[in-house]
């Protein structure tokens, strides 16, 4: 144990912190000033111009198939949209896929990411298998679903035929391909949401597991009363970013169903992409925009204050 | 953190059994598709309109792969995405860092605003700002240029990655990031040395958001560099299709081809993070 | 020395269409052109010459279109037309194609149309002709399916999925009960003639003749299953016809093309496809360009293409020419399909139009709507689009 | 309530043996505390007890059950963590009470507990705050409040005033006592504490490396230590050690003083080696015939006593003294000892020799 | 070295005021030990004064730099913290190394160092392990080893030994003064150990609710409290209190028990009220004739010593006896106590009356 050495007196001035590091320990403001400073350039770059001129273009009369030159065009967009049964459907499409997806999600991604945080002596393909479906191409995790939902070459109706049951024509039916288009999203997003989670959970201290045990706490209750709290933030940042891009669905459903039967599996990106990009409806395509972005801050205000009310 | 063996708590529900239930939904859940493909890519074209479907190949082939790598340069398109994702990544890794130590730690006044507006810039669908961006990536003379795909790629993931961080950042002990600062570190040197290391697992898997985000992006990649030398994977995949043909087989083989190395770099990381770090530090 | 950028989808064979251009290189030495690829489908390429002609860029002076574009890009004032250019040289159907409002927009670079892909094999068997008539046909296709007893064999597959080929998939009867859907940029839409169309296909789903998923059908899946033997008639485009006489086909040998019946009573027709040549009207070379571009659409380079690319002739004579049938033998067939094409309505909302046919028809093929009902849209709506 | 016993209990961190075969029978209602050198264990065995910590051989029975392979919340038990382990995200209130409301006590009475127990610690105006906002004795009263509240079978308790001041902690160690009088609960007990041990304990268990170098009650121990190590280890200031060797009926130190063996009545043949142990408090000022001659090292007034640090030879000892005596560091002196009290081990197996 | 000033330093949590104007003057190369209460704003005060705790009000200097607006590294101090805050991902080498690293002081020389340092701590055996590994008392020591490599102008100890057993407490402690006594930087020391306090501290502040409520030295604080408080509070079993009143040139206690005030100099007016404070080591068994009658209630043998709780009229108070004491609780007795060794404290004002 403690032998009896003593620290020898020696009384150099110690090495000093170089001077010109100085302006490392600006005040509080300065500093953020300056590390807000990089991503507020990157952000200010790329995004404050083109979301400019994009709302400026939403009060333009601006169809390049028109022939016609850009005139102002004040509200007229906005007004259109009102009488545009489309546009309703769309967004009624999107809201659902939303509330049906990013719920799903979350419960899947969950669920995955407590199973993958058990104590598994090899790691690796845990890991794997849950960022895989996070790997894969959004564009093609639509098209190899619409094969799995494949009414004849698809995997799913086999395994339905397997199972006993009749196989469903997917795609013939609104409802049958929403559900399918649902399980698609839910499955390729549901990785997205439990890495975060998972990365959560391994910042909760064992110890209070341990608390939480003698305490007499069961599984169960340790999930709702220290997981669940303690994953908070990781959840509201998880749901945030999830319900952005549920609401700007559209690759997915864009490759397996284009949109179809009709446009009943239609959603709002699909619509605003159809309309700057196929009709060239630049002057609408925005103000669709601008609504779906501005549908987006509402539900991103809602979740802020979910965080703050933690505080 | 239960990822060490098992003490209390852990080795009585999480016995066994249980492991290898979650293990083979986990397994199941992920990587079924992925061995789809797989499979897939081994499958002649007939063998894929044979009814009633076939799961695993009847005569494997690697004809697939050989039309994959000779059809296109598919290796280009790997190394362009792979360098672009990485780029992009430790960009976005570094940017967000610093905006989410600011965010976390520095006590601002307007913390729910800025934390508001970063977010407020992720919903902006990408589709709708194509020209402009197209307009602004010509001005700064970046097109056809791993740059005018890095830049917009680290705004894609900067918001989510930041505001994860900055959830991170706050579960780390005030005192540790104090000692450090004791010692001698300024509150960079204490960021760097000590939060980033400590939040590991929130870095990695922001990380890996913003690297995946990177490797999956088309529409960026397809508008901004035209020229084939600079093509990304999702972009090159495309070309593997006709106006009318989609040659499944081929196009599984090429994307076999761009997942595996993903895979790889996650198998390679995910060893490196290792959990269950912030034991023992602090008493509280 | 001028350098022009020319815009070719990779799926057309950039590296022929190089060896074409460096002829003509050789005989402008002044002239260096760099070929540009992009996106392969259609719309990928609609997709990135979209955003570098919003944005108004220099850098392309030659692009390809695909036939149903001109007009749109004409409207949007991206490309330059070529004035007093005599068209009759071409098949007639292009010069419709690429004419907007007495401008030409266009030149074009190749052709393509649909056809009756048929099993020769199976039809001499039972002793049948191709079918004149989609009654006849399906007759030929039960007649055949009972013989064979051979549940996975279908009678015939057609594009029902909501993309392009389904609006081809809509005009085909319409347009041989001697109807239009627009002329000079308005709006001829029948109803009856529509009703009759869609009732046609939906008829051939719910008899059994194609397959009931059929609104799930993409051209490619029609391909795939003809070349698997599991089709006695397909619709689709020429693409087809090197693949289904390729070595992984199971019906290498046995495939006829024919002209694609008509209602009865009525004439044959079949969808114009194909690729046109622009020239942007950004390109800082509007001169050089449009010299190259009449180069591009010549007859030399169309038979130089035909004989190495196994593309279609844009003009009539070529179809009999003896070099050309030499490496493409079937192209003999071809012609009197391809003569009687007639192009997609012209119109700068083509996209609009295109889509709600393309909706309205997959919708009434899943058995969503009607096909009175889908009529009914589909006249509603494209009267909102080309008033 | 319930006894608990360790068999032959063991713990290994891969190839590192942290216990080492503990066999201990704590009688249903006895208290117990265990004391040992930092490192030695004492954490890792409370662990087991509760369940926290695999056990790698040996068995814990709780009263008649043997636990091993029971979940901590089935062992019911109570206990403190050395690091006390609270929620951060509840507040005291909620950290104390979540015990009770897991186990389906009515919000009424854990809300009459919950006071109880803070009124007793002094953080009834505390419990509304988090952990976070505490200091760190608070944070360690917390600790002990949560485990209070219940009524367990067994209560363990690591450390669980180390954060705390000497006054209150004098409180704290009263309501302890009192509240082991009141409902008898069999409680295991780490401390650092010399006063805990010996005011709370029924017996003190000293542990060394992992294994039991003595088990007895708190007289015991200090009077009749085992061993060097545990005479050394229990007392403060602790107890002294110097080098001897019987000689004609004598114990002969380094520095050639002399202590009549017939006072310790110990039979020794000449030239056997002794450690002598002498406690601090039995030295005394005025040099009686039997005394050390030393050279005064250093002197620490405490208030209460002076210690005084002198060297016999090349060892040095320290003397508890009266506050009032004034000695200087450098003088010589002779210290007197009262040879009754001294204690002797044999210098090679460093036993006790009786 | 530098020596360290406090000049009406104030800290509050929003309406909350933690630490209420602190004024103290700390010399060059002075230890100054903090005691109180827990929560009574020490860690706060300490935090201040590294630059941890934004300064609500006054200042801090340290040499003669006013340091408010300086950042933690460019105050050159080290320090311990209550709360250890080892680096996790780090081993016990590299945590101790850091600050050197950081520093830019060489590898050679830093391994010498931190041997140096885990040496005199007892950790060599641990250098390669991480903070998750090591027991309770050996992180504390690993945040000990952290701070004393470095050679820093101050040094900020919070409770650097609560953990420890104490026998490795007092070598430890030992060692500081040595290491203080060696390179004489400035050190403040917050302690809950009154041995600690006593032995190491050049003065002592006693902080109250954070207000100082005496500054002085060991002896000073412990043989003249300022207040009814510090006597309390310094001193270990504390002092006892009794409330007494002045009548006839005696002091009366509750129970009738008198007191001549002639013994403590201190005038007083009849029926002045009075706390009389008095140490347990001041009772002595052998009743003189200045003696309290008591009913013995709880006797504690400590081994060093037997600590026997007496009822004195509703008033519990506390004596040490020698370890051989034999009395039993129940039992009436005299206990006498020495009237030069009594405090008075005012009873309105609980200052001491001089
Ligand atoms: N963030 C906070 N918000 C509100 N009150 C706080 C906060 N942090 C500390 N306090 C309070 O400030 C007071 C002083 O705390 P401090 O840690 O300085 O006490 P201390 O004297 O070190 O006590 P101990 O001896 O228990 O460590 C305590 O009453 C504590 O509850
Ligand atoms: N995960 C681990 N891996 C390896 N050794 C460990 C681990 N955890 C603890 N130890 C070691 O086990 C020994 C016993 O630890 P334990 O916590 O039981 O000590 P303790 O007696 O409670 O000490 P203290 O009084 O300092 O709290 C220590 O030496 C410690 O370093
Ligand atoms: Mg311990
Ligand atoms: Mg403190």
């Amino acid at each position: 144990m403690a032998t009896t050495t003593t620290l020898k007196a020696t009384d150099t001035r110690e090495h000093q912190p170089a001077v010109w590091t100085r302006w490392l320990d600006l005040s509080d403001r300065a500093l953020a000033v300056l590390l807000l400073a990089p991503a507020g350039l990157l952000l200010a770059l790329i995004i404050v111009y083109p979301v400019c001129r994009l709302i400026y273009t939403s009060f333009l009369n601006l169809s390049l198939t028109s022939g016609l030159p850009a005139e102002f065009a004040g509200l007229e967009n906005y007004r259109l949209m009102i009488d545009d049964p489309v546009f309703w459907e769309t967004t009624w499409n999107t809201i659902l896929i939303t509330l049906i997806t990013v719920p799903g999600a979350l419960l899947l991604g969950l669920a995955l990411a407590l199973l993958a945080n058990l104590p598994f002596r090899t790691q690796w393909p845990v890991r794997l298998s849950l960022l895989i479906p996070w790997a894969l191409p959004l564009s093609f995790a639509g098209l190899i679903f619409a094969w799995f939902f494949h009414s004849e070459y698809g995997v799913v109706n086999d395994v339905l035929n397997r199972l006993g049951f009749e196989g469903i024509i997917w795609f013939n039916s609104p409802d049958w391909a929403f559900a399918a288009i649902c399980l698609t999203i839910i499955w390729k997003t549901s990785s997205f949401m439990a890495l975060i989670i998972l990365a959560g959970l391994q910042t909760i201290p064992r110890s209070l597991y341990e608390a939480a045990d003698v305490d007499g706490a069961g599984r169960l209750r340790q999930f709702f009363e220290i997981t669940l709290p303690l994953l908070k933030p990781s959840i509201v940042v998880a749901l945030i970013f999830r319900t952005i891009t549920a609401l700007q669905t559209f690759d997915i459903p864009y490759m397996m169903t284009g949109g179809g039967p009709g446009t009943s599996t239609a959603t709002l990106a699909m619509y605003i992409h159809q309309n700057t990009v196929s009709f060239l409806d630049l002057g609408y395509g925005s103000a669709l925009a601008v609504v779906m972005f501005a549908l987006s801050m509402c539900v991103t205000a809602v979740y802020l204050r979910m965080i703050r009310t933690k505080e | 953190m239960s990822t060490t063996t098992v003490p209390g708590s852990a080795s009585f529900l999480s016995g066994k059994p249980l492991r290898v239930i979650a293990a083979g939904i986990l397994l199941v859940n992920g990587m079924f598709p992925a061995l789809w493909i797989l499979f897939t890519s081994l499958k002649t074209e007939a063998e894929l309109t044979a009814k009633p479907i076939t799961w695993i190949p009847h005569a494997p082939t690697v004809q697939n792969y050989v039309q994959a790598f000779s059809d296109q340069p598919l290796h280009i398109f790997l190394f362009n995405s792979f360098m672009v994702a990485l780029l992009s990544t430790a960009l976005t890794l570094f940017v967000a860092v610093l905006a989410a130590y600011a965010l976390a730690r520095l006590n601002l006044t307007y913390r729910g605003l800025i934390l508001s507006l970063i977010i407020a810039v992720s919903t902006f669908p990408l589709v709708t700002l194509l020209v402009p961006l197209f307009e602004i990536m010509r001005a700064l003379n970046l097109l056809n240029s791993w740059t005018a795909l890095i830049l917009p790629y680290t705004v894609l993931s900067l918001p989510v990655c930041t505001l994860m961080l900055v959830s991170f950042f706050e579960g780390i002990p005030r005192d540790l990031e104090n000692a450090a600062m004791i010692d001698g570190c300024t509150r960079m040197g204490a960021l760097f040395k000590v939060v980033v290391p400590l939040c590991a697992p929130g870095v990695f898997t922001a990380g890996i958001l913003a690297f995946v985000n990177a490797w999956d992006e088309f529409l960026l990649a397809l508008s901004f560099n035209s020229n084939p030398s600079l093509r990304t994977l999702p972009v090159g995949i495309q070309l593997y299709q006709g106006e009318f043909a989609f040659p499944w087989p081929v196009i599984s083989a090429a994307l076999v081809a761009g997942i595996v190395p993903v895979a790889i770099l996650i198998v390679i990381f995910q060893e490196r993070v290792v959990s269950g770090l912030t034991a023992g530090g602090i008493k509280g | 020395e001028t350098a022009l950028n020319i815009y070719i989808s990779s799926q057309h064979q950039p590296d022929v269409w190089r060896k074409a251009l460096d002829k003509y290189e050789a005989a402008n030495p002044d002239v260096k052109v760099k070929i540009e690829t992009g996106g392969n489908t259609s719309e990928a390429q609609a997709q990135y010459l979209n955003t570098v002609m919003s944005a108004k860029d220099t850098s392309l002076d030659v692009l390809i279109l695909d036939v149903i574009r001109p007009a749109q890009f004409a409207a949007a004032g991206w490309t330059s037309d070529f004035p007093g250019k005599d068209m009759s040289s071409y098949l007639p159907a292009y010069a419709g194609a690429n004419t907007v409002d007495g401008k030409v927009i266009a030149l074009p670079a190749f052709a393509d149309s649909q056809f009756l892909y048929y099993r020769k094999d199976l039809l001499e068997k039972y002793g049948i002709e191709p079918p004149k008539t989609w009654d006849e046909l399906k007759v030929a296709a039960k007649k055949i399916a009972e013989g064979e007893g051979n549940a996975d064999l279908q009678g015939l597959s057609f594009q029902g999925k909501a993309i392009e080929g389904a609006v081809c998939t809509f005009l085909l009867p319409y347009w041989s009960q001697g109807k239009t859907l627009t002329d000079n940029g308005r709006l001829t839409f029948d109803r009856d003639a529509a009703i009759k169309s869609l009732s046609l296909w939906k008829a051939f789903a719910d008899e059994g003749v194609a397959k009931k998923n059929i609104a799930e059908v993409g051209t490619d899946d029609t391909r795939k299953e003809f070349q698997a033997g599991n089709v006695i008639f397909a619709v689709n485009w020429s693409y087809a016809w090197a693949q289904a006489q390729g070595k992984d086909s199971a019906v290498a040998g046995k495939v006829g093309v024919a002209r694609l019946p008509a209602m009865t009573g009525g004439e044959q027709a079949t969808c114009l496809g194909g690729w046109e040549w622009g020239v942007s009207a950004y390109s800082q070379h509007q001169d050089e360009a449009k010299k190259l571009v009449e180069y591009l659409s010549s007859e030399e380079v169309s038979k130089f293409m035909a004989i190495n690319g196994s593309l279609l002739p844009t003009y009539a004579g070529l179809y009999q020419d003896a070099e050309v049938t030499k490496s493409a033998p079937w192209f003999a067939d071809a012609l009197q399909v391809v003569e009687t094409a007639k192009p997609r309505p012209v119109t700068p909302r083509y996209n609009e139009v295109s889509e709600v046919i393309r909706t309205t028809v997959n919708a009434v093929l899943a058995g969503v709507t009607t096909p009175e009902d889908g009529a009914d849209q589909i006249g509603a709506r494209l009267k909102r689009i080309l008033r | 309530m319930a006894g608990v016993s360790l068999r032959a209990l063991d713990k290994s961190y891969g190839a590192l043996r942290i216990v080492k075969g503990i066999d201990l029978e704590i009688a249903d209602g006895e208290f117990v505390v265990f004391v040992g050198p930092s490192g030695c264990g004492k954490s890792t065995t409370l662990r087991m007890v509760a369940g926290l910590e695999a056990i790698t051989g040996g068995e814990v029975r709780i009263g008649d059950r043997v636990v091993n392979r029971l979940a901590p919340r089935e062992r019911d038990i109570a206990m403190v963590f050395q690091d006390y382990a609270l929620y951060p995200h509840k507040t005291v209130r909620e950290n104390m009470g979540f015990s009770l409301k897991v186990r389906g006590i009515s919000a009424g009475e854990a809300a009459v507990r919950v006071d109880e127990a803070a009124n007793m610690l002094g953080i009834s105006h505390l419990l509304d705050r988090r952990p976070g906002q505490l200091s760190g004795g608070q944070r360690q009263r917390v600790a002990m409040g949560r485990a209070i509240v219940r009524r367990p079978q067994v209560f363990l308790f690591d450390e669980p005033l180390s954060n705390l001041d000497a006054k209150l902690r004098g409180q704290v160690r009263t309501e302890i006592k009192k509240l082991h009088q009141a409902i008898g609960t069999t409680i295991i007990y780490v401390t650092h504490d010399q006063v805990e041990a010996m005011t709370l304990a029924d017996r003190i268990v000293i542990l060394r490396g992992g294994e039991i170098e003595q088990v007895g009650t708190p007289d015991e121990v200090y009077n009749r230590p085992a061993s060097v190590f545990v005479g050394g280890f229990v007392g403060s200031p602790a107890m002294n050690f110097a080098k001897a060797r019987a000689d004609g009926g004598h114990l002969v130190f380094a520095n050639g003083d002399r202590l009549p063996l017939s006072a310790i009545q110990v039979p020794a043949v000449d030239g056997r080696e002794f450690v002598v142990g002498i406690r601090p408090e039995h030295f005394t000022a005025n040099a009686s015939e039997v005394a050390l001659t030393c050279h005064v090292q250093v002197v620490e007034p405490l208030g209460s006593d002076t210690l005084v640090h002198f060297a016999v030879g090349n060892e040095t000892l320290t003397a508890r003294m009266p506050p009032e005596t004034r000695v200087k560091a450098g003088e010589t002196l002779k210290i007197g000892v009262d040879p009754a009290k001294i204690h002797l081990f044999d210098a090679a197996t460093e036993r006790a020799v009786h």
